[in-house]
């Protein structure tokens, strides 16, 4: 089997992982955890493809991933920080709970 | 082109930038504001000398002494507007001197203004003042010339306001402000005049100036309405702004008030520098001036110096006779500037520039010595400055006394030592050669009676008999000054620190030496103005009036010091209420003199009452006749606006409702959909994730 | 490799030549595990027997400080003593509370010592000898640096303790703070030397000028570099000043405060071990690493001389430790945020000058200039409303 | 499909799972950094070397540790009620599921024509310099919005002054 292939599917694996996690918890957290793995798997992708790929010389996919894993971070500093800020207000982190937007 | 031709613009621009830095200092950066400012002002002095050391090497050469250096500044139209700067020994003397006397009055100010809580801001208006006038000075456009006059104008304004909270400065710096404004616009619109007939403000431009010998031929060919050439209409309308920056008859009346303002500044501003800018612009623009003359050549004076000549001639007598009848100590020498300034006009419109310019110069360090004397006196006395209540003052200020000696016979023109006496004597002997009037030579020799008289009472009343101070009873600008140093010194009058008396000597010195640059002998000053030869000549006393003229000018001013010891030497005043001696004589004269002839009662009768009621008159038709046509549109518009708010009511809000009613119906079936719950939502776009990614596979494999 | 090592001498290489010797034995299929067999072992051995001489130093060293003699019973000059330390943590009971995350409880010491192990892999101890020479070793030196933080949590927030909890957030608190400068005013060094190779760093700080060596703590940026580094490293290593999270006499021992016998052990040594890693790091960057201080010196192997270079920071350590008190936590964060961190950036920024200038005299004053007044209007203003006096010993003396 | 391929791909998809499903938050974010350490290590073995440490640095650096925060600062070890209707957790694991399969379907039909590997150069200087030449914007970019979160993610979690609302 190409080695390719390998990183594709575990990548594809990963990413339905973390949709499963975002899918079923019903903790905010948990939630923020699941789509940072369904990026990671997407990061897997970009390694994966650059390496493999035509051109890795371009250095397009190791690029991409920088960035995404710098959006990353700023994504995981404030949704936790959203995720505090609700609590303190709602004194939950449960996702059913959270479906008002009034104050 | 010469370092110092091309770099001229930073003489007036290091005042600047150290006025800039001292805008922004703290109010307690008093060492700091004061050493930039003099710092700044020793710098240009010394480019200052190396500039006129240039000229006079450049005069001795024999080459060209004119240079100039333009630039383009910006464009409208297809007109590029030029500015630039000048070399010439005009601009050499005048920066030269202003720079020094500015040097000597900045430091002279550090002791003066020792107290004042506004020490900082002081010299960051000194500084403007002397970089403005330094522009004004090298400016070689008539435009850059007018910039820099109005902000002379400015910081003029500022500075007899300086101490604003008295209501009497506020009100004398506004009426500065507002009399040389008349001036001003006469001479804005001479500007503009003479930029649409000539197309250029540059005064030199190799062949292309407006004060180059093309322009002035065109000018001249030219002829208005009345009759009157066109160069002729300029020079007046030009020759109004120097009236009102140099205080000429019909608009002195502010130089005066003027004396509101601390005593450097009197000296430097209100006697040496600013009100010579008039005289300095009547000297710059004298081609124009005399264009009539130069290109017809028969008639030896033009219409317009003519103009000159006699206002100059009318406002030194003016001058002269209120001043013998003052009693501040100020006051009378703010006339006698009036006076002295006549009298530069009128040199420069019978004898030509450096006749004039002469007397500027001597005129400047003798009149700053006299003001800064007077500085120091009324900081001995603490504020005092009714002459009345001085008395004495000559064993107990002897460097004060001194300098103030000199400059007195200085300004009399003593004969032989005193600079006074050379470049007053120049402009007696040229009116007296005059070829269109002996009138003005009258009244100039009885100007100068006027002034040995006037001087002498000043001298008996300060420094000859017994003191007269009162305690507490200070008053005037130095009030201000010295509010804090009451206690310090006491009442008794006292000599001045050495930062005042040093300058005071300084320019003592100068008075004495200057006066021998210009003798008829060597006459050095003028040839270094007029381009002529220069030789060791003593048969020029003999040459044409010339040595009667001596003699008699001579004795007038010996009648006029003899007079004013008839009067006041002989007994001297012992109380300060006394009348005074020559009040008592002629009172009806006297009084008539001390309220200058009643010309601001008579501006108030005259142009403030008509200006009062000019604008009642506007506002009466502000009121009924504009506001009406106003209301009349306004009602319109409103009956236009309920139209158009019933076509809104009925038409289109109604269509408008009609749309909302069924997106809002919309909206509540698709609200069903929104439960808030993040999940859902995810779960649903997963689904499509799957559906849509089959179908794409699907329709790819197929 | 063969031809520098033929270039240096045979007792410099001596440890590299025996690894060839001894690969020779081994067959070909297994070549690359017995490599790094034969790198990793030496490590594993020699950096714990580096601990066990620290410890002992360590104590005698406070003592002297402190006016005592410290250990001097076990052995000759108590030298044995870490031996007697280690068998009796060997042998005491293992105690683990009964809340306790058992899991979790015992994976955290281990995941400190081996964070703090992996680190060693790209410190070149010696000329070509390093385990990994990676591409980006200063970045794989922080990334597993930062693993340590990890560790620290999982120990505090295991033991279900209150003491233990709140010395990991502290800890953590403070190492994070802390991690900034350090990496920050590593920077400086990866700008000049344009690689984060280890081997590299140290190579182009191995040149001489006459006699004097290139190292990066010989310019105004390195020098202010190798400070902030320093303290930053004091204050990752959780060492006084910088010791709140362990702070004996405020939360008893911070986050190993539950844990006894030989995985308190393990927090020791990899505490240590860390320190040891940041102080190698600090030579690798700064101190030229294993070159010698003067080009006559080069004779004598490498490797000694980075164990020199190691022991005296190691001292001074003990000697900031001795004689330093403890910071309030304010006094902390307010250093980290308000100092450091601006100061390692404008350091950075003063690298960078240095690097467009050209070299001379003019260069170093300027970047001189820059480094010292900045570090004079930071510390001005940190220093701004507080009260600030020489301390004065009325009994010491 | 190499041993350490095999090795890494298991820890990486064992840690992600667990931290998916475990009941205790903690527990759920070390095994999430267990699992991240192994997508470095899969990074390493796609010699991606520089990307593998950021990775470490970002992940097991600072976002395990603000989760851990985060985590303690909300109880959320404390409250274990996970007591969802099985209908909700399986539906969602069916659509991961079909997620999971039309990716998988995807990658059979689609990619697999790709010529022999190249063994790629990442040297770190290439990547510093390709983000300082042509990715420059980019990375000004993230340098703006990392500043941007950080400023906002302290501003939203600040503690609320009382009667300020």
């Amino acid at each position: 089997m190409n080695p390719l292939t390998g990183y594709v599917f575990l990548s594809a694996l990963l990413f339905a992982v973390g949709l499963a996690g975002a899918l079923t918890r019903r903790n905010a957290m948990l939630v923020l955890i699941g789509i940072e793995l369904m990026l990671n798997a997407a990061n897997l992708n970009f390694i994966a493809f650059w390496r493999y790929g035509p051109h890795p010389e371009a250095l397009t996919g190791v690029m991409f991933v920088i960035f995404s894993i710098g959006v990353a971070a700023a994504e995981a500093a404030v949704g936790l920080s959203i995720i505090l800020a609700v609590y303190r207000h709602s004194k939950t982190t449960n996702l059913d709970e959270m479906d008002s937007l009034k104050g | 082109m010469n370092w110092i031709v091309r770099n001229l613009w930073l003489i007036p621009m290091l005042p600047m930038v150290a006025a800039g830095i001292i805008a922004v200092t703290k109010r307690k950066g008093r060492m700091l504001a004061a050493s930039l400012a003099i710092g700044s002002m020793s710098l240009s002095f010394l480019l200052s000398v190396w500039a006129f050391a240039h000229v006079v090497l450049l005069r001795n050469q024999g080459q060209i002494d004119l240079q100039v250096w333009n630039f383009r500044w910006f464009q409208f139209g297809n007109e590029w507007v030029s500015l630039g700067w000048i070399l010439n020994p005009l601009t050499a003397v005048m920066v030269v001197m202003v720079t020094f006397v500015g040097l000597l009055i900045f430091i002279y100010s550090i002791g003066y203004m020792a107290h004042d809580e506004n020490f900082t801001r002081f010299f960051g208006f000194l500084a403007l003042f002397a970089a403005a006038m330094l522009g004004l000075i090298v400016a070689n456009s008539l435009l850059l010339l007018f910039m820099c006059w109005e902000i002379v104008g400015l910081t003029s304004y500022l500075l007899i306001g300086f101490w604003y909270s008295n209501p009497r400065a506020a009100a004398a710096s506004k009426k500065a402000f507002l009399t040389t404004r008349i001036g001003d616009l006469p001479f804005f619109l001479g500007i503009v005049w003479l930029y649409s007939k000539s197309g250029t403000l540059l005064f030199y431009n190799g062949g292309t100036g407006c004060l180059e010998p093309m322009s002035l031929e065109h000018l001249v060919a030219q002829r208005t309405t009345i009759g009157m050439c066109v160069a002729t209409g300029i020079a007046l309308l030009i020759f109004c702004g120097a009236v009102g920056k140099s205080g000429q008859f019909p608009l002195h009346v502010w130089l005066p008030d003027a004396m509101e303002g601390p005593t450097p500044v009197s000296a430097l501003i209100h006697a040496a520098t600013m009100v010579a800018a008039g005289v300095f612009l009547v000297a710059r623009v004298y081609p124009l001036m005399s264009a009539h003359a130069l290109v017809h050549g028969a008639v030896s004076t033009s219409a317009a110096l003519q103009v000159v000549t006699w206002v100059g001639s009318i406002t030194a007598l003016f001058g002269a006779l209120i001043a013998v009848a003052q009693y501040d100590i100020k006051r009378i020498l703010a006339y006698s500037t009036i006076s002295q300034l006549g009298y530069m006009m009128m040199g420069l419109g019978v004898g030509g520039v450096s006749v004039g310019m002469f007397h500027l110069i001597t005129h400047a360090f003798f009149k700053s010595l006299l003001f800064l004397g007077a500085g120091s006196v009324i900081h001995g006395c603490s504020g005092e400055q009714d002459i009345r209540r001085m008395g004495g003052l000559g064993k107990l200020m002897p460097f004060t006394f001194a300098t103030y000696a000199v400059g007195m016979l200085a300004l009399c023109g003593f004969p032989l030592f005193f600079s006074g006496f050379w470049s007053k004597d120049e402009i007696l002997h040229a009116a007296h050669v005059w070829d269109l009037s002996q009138i003005p030579f009258y009244m100039g020799a009885f100007a100068a009676l006027l002034t040995a008289f006037y001087m002498a009472r000043q001298m008996y009343y300060v420094f000859a008999g017994s003191t007269r101070l009162e305690v507490g009873e200070a008053h005037g600008d130095g009030a201000n000054a010295t509010a804090g140093m009451e206690h310090e010194h006491g009442p008794v009058p006292h000599e001045s620190p050495a930062v005042m008396t040093v300058p005071l000597m300084t320019l003592a010195g100068c008075t004495l030496l200057l006066g021998f640059l210009g003798t008829p002998a060597w006459p050095w000053f003028q040839s270094f103005l007029e381009d002529t030869r220069l030789r060791v000549d003593f048969g020029a006393f003999a040459r044409e009036g010339m040595f009667p003229v001596m003699i008699s000018s001579s004795l007038i001013v010996f009648l006029g010091l003899g007079l004013g010891w008839w009067f006041y030497g002989r007994e001297p005043v012992d109380a300060a209420d006394a009348p005074d001696h020559l009040g008592r004589r002629v009172p009806a004269i006297f009084a008539v003199l001390g309220h200058a002839f009643y010309m601001d009662a008579l501006y108030d009768k005259t142009f403030v009452r008509a200006n009062i009621a000019f604008s009642r008159i506007s506002t009466w038709l502000d009121r009924w006749v504009w506001n009406g046509a106003v209301q009349i549109v306004r009602y319109g518009t409103l009956a236009f606006a309920h139209m158009d708010s019933f076509i809104d009511n009925h038409v289109v809000n109604g269509a408008f409702d009609e749309g909302c009613e069924g997106v809002s119906r919309s909206g509540q079936i698709l609200a069903k959909l929104q439960t808030g719950r993040v999940q859902s939502y995810l779960k649903v776009i997963g689904v499509a994730l799957i559906v849509f990614t089959a179908l794409l596979l699907w329709r790819a494999n197929a | 490799m063969n031809g520098s090592v033929r270039m240096a001498g045979t007792a410099d290489q001596i440890f590299v030549l025996v690894k060839q010797w001894l690969m020779g034995y081994v067959p070909g299929a297994l070549q690359p595990l017995a490599s790094a067999v034969l790198s990793v072992v030496p490590v594993l051995l020699v950096f714990p027997l580096l601990f066990a001489i620290t410890t002992v130093l360590e104590r005698k060293g406070l003592g002297r400080i402190q006016n005592r003699y410290g250990p001097n019973r076990a052995g000759f000059f108590g030298i044995l003593q870490p031996m007697a330390d280690g068998i009796k943590s060997l042998t005491k009971e293992d105690i683990i509370p009964r809340s306790a995350d058992h899991l979790v409880h015992l994976l955290a010491p281990l995941l400190l010592v081996v964070a703090s192990f992996l680190v060693y892999a790209v410190l070149p101890i010696g000329r070509n000898m390093v385990i990994a020479n990676l591409n980006a070793g200063v970045l794989f030196f922080f990334a597993i640096g930062s693993m340590v933080e990890l560790a620290v949590f999982m120990a505090g927030w295991s033991s279900r303790s209150k003491y233990s909890l709140l010395g990991a957030m502290r800890a953590i608190a403070q190492m994070i703070s802390y991690e900034m400068p350090l990496v920050l005013s590593a920077v400086v060094v990866i700008m000049a030397a344009g690689s984060l190779s280890t081997v590299t760093i140290v190579t182009m700080q191995a040149t001489y000028t006459g006699i004097w060596p290139h190292w990066y703590v010989f310019t105004p940026w390195g020098l202010m570099g190798f400070v902030l580094f320093m303290i930053a490293a004091t204050a990752e290593s959780n060492r006084s000043p910088f010791d709140l999270p362990e702070g004996e006499s405020e939360i008893i021992a911070g986050y190993y405060i539950e844990y006894s016998g030989f995985k308190f052990a393990l927090f020791f040594l990899g505490e240590y071990l860390g320190m040891f890693a940041t102080s190698a790091m600090a030579i690798t960057l700064f101190l030229g690493g294993w070159a010698a201080p003067f080009s006559f010196l080069t004779w004598i192997p490498s490797y000694i001389w980075f164990f020199v270079k190691l022991l005296a920071l190691i001292m001074a350590f003990i000697w900031v430790r001795g004689t330093l008190p403890r910071l309030r936590m304010d006094q902390l964060m307010n250093f980290a945020w308000k100092f450091m961190l601006p100061m390692s950036l404008v350091n950075i920024l003063c690298a960078g000058v240095w690097h467009f200038m050209a070299a001379g005299f003019v260069r170093w004053v300027v970047v001189a200039v820059l480094v010292a007044g900045t570090c004079y209007l930071l510390s001005q203003r940190l220093k701004r409303g507080k009260r600030v006096a020489v301390r004065t010993y009325r009994f010491a003396s | 499909m190499t041993v350490t391929f095999l090795i890494l791909a298991g820890v990486t998809i064992v840690g992600m799972a667990a931290a998916m499903s475990l009941r205790n938050l903690v527990h759920c974010v070390l095994s999430l950094t267990l699992g991240l350490v192994g997508l470095a290590g899969l990074f390493l073995e796609l010699d991606a070397q520089f990307v593998g440490f950021t990775q470490i640095l970002v992940y097991v650096g600072a976002v395990a540790i603000l989760a851990m925060f985060a985590v303690m600062m909300t109880r959320g070890a404390a409250q274990q009620q996970e007591s969802r209707p099985t209908s909700v957790r399986i539906s969602g694991v069916l659509i991961a599921g079909g997620v999971f399969l039309v990716l998988a379907w995807a990658m059979c039909h689609g990619l697999m024509t790709l010529g022999a590997p190249v063994q790629p150069e990442a040297e770190v200087k290439q990547i510093g310099v390709a983000l300082m030449r042509s990715y420059v914007l980019p990375l000004e970019v993230i340098g703006l919005l990392l500043t941007a979160a950080l400023i906002g993610a302290g501003v939203i979690a600040m503690e609320e002054k009382r009667g300020a609302r």
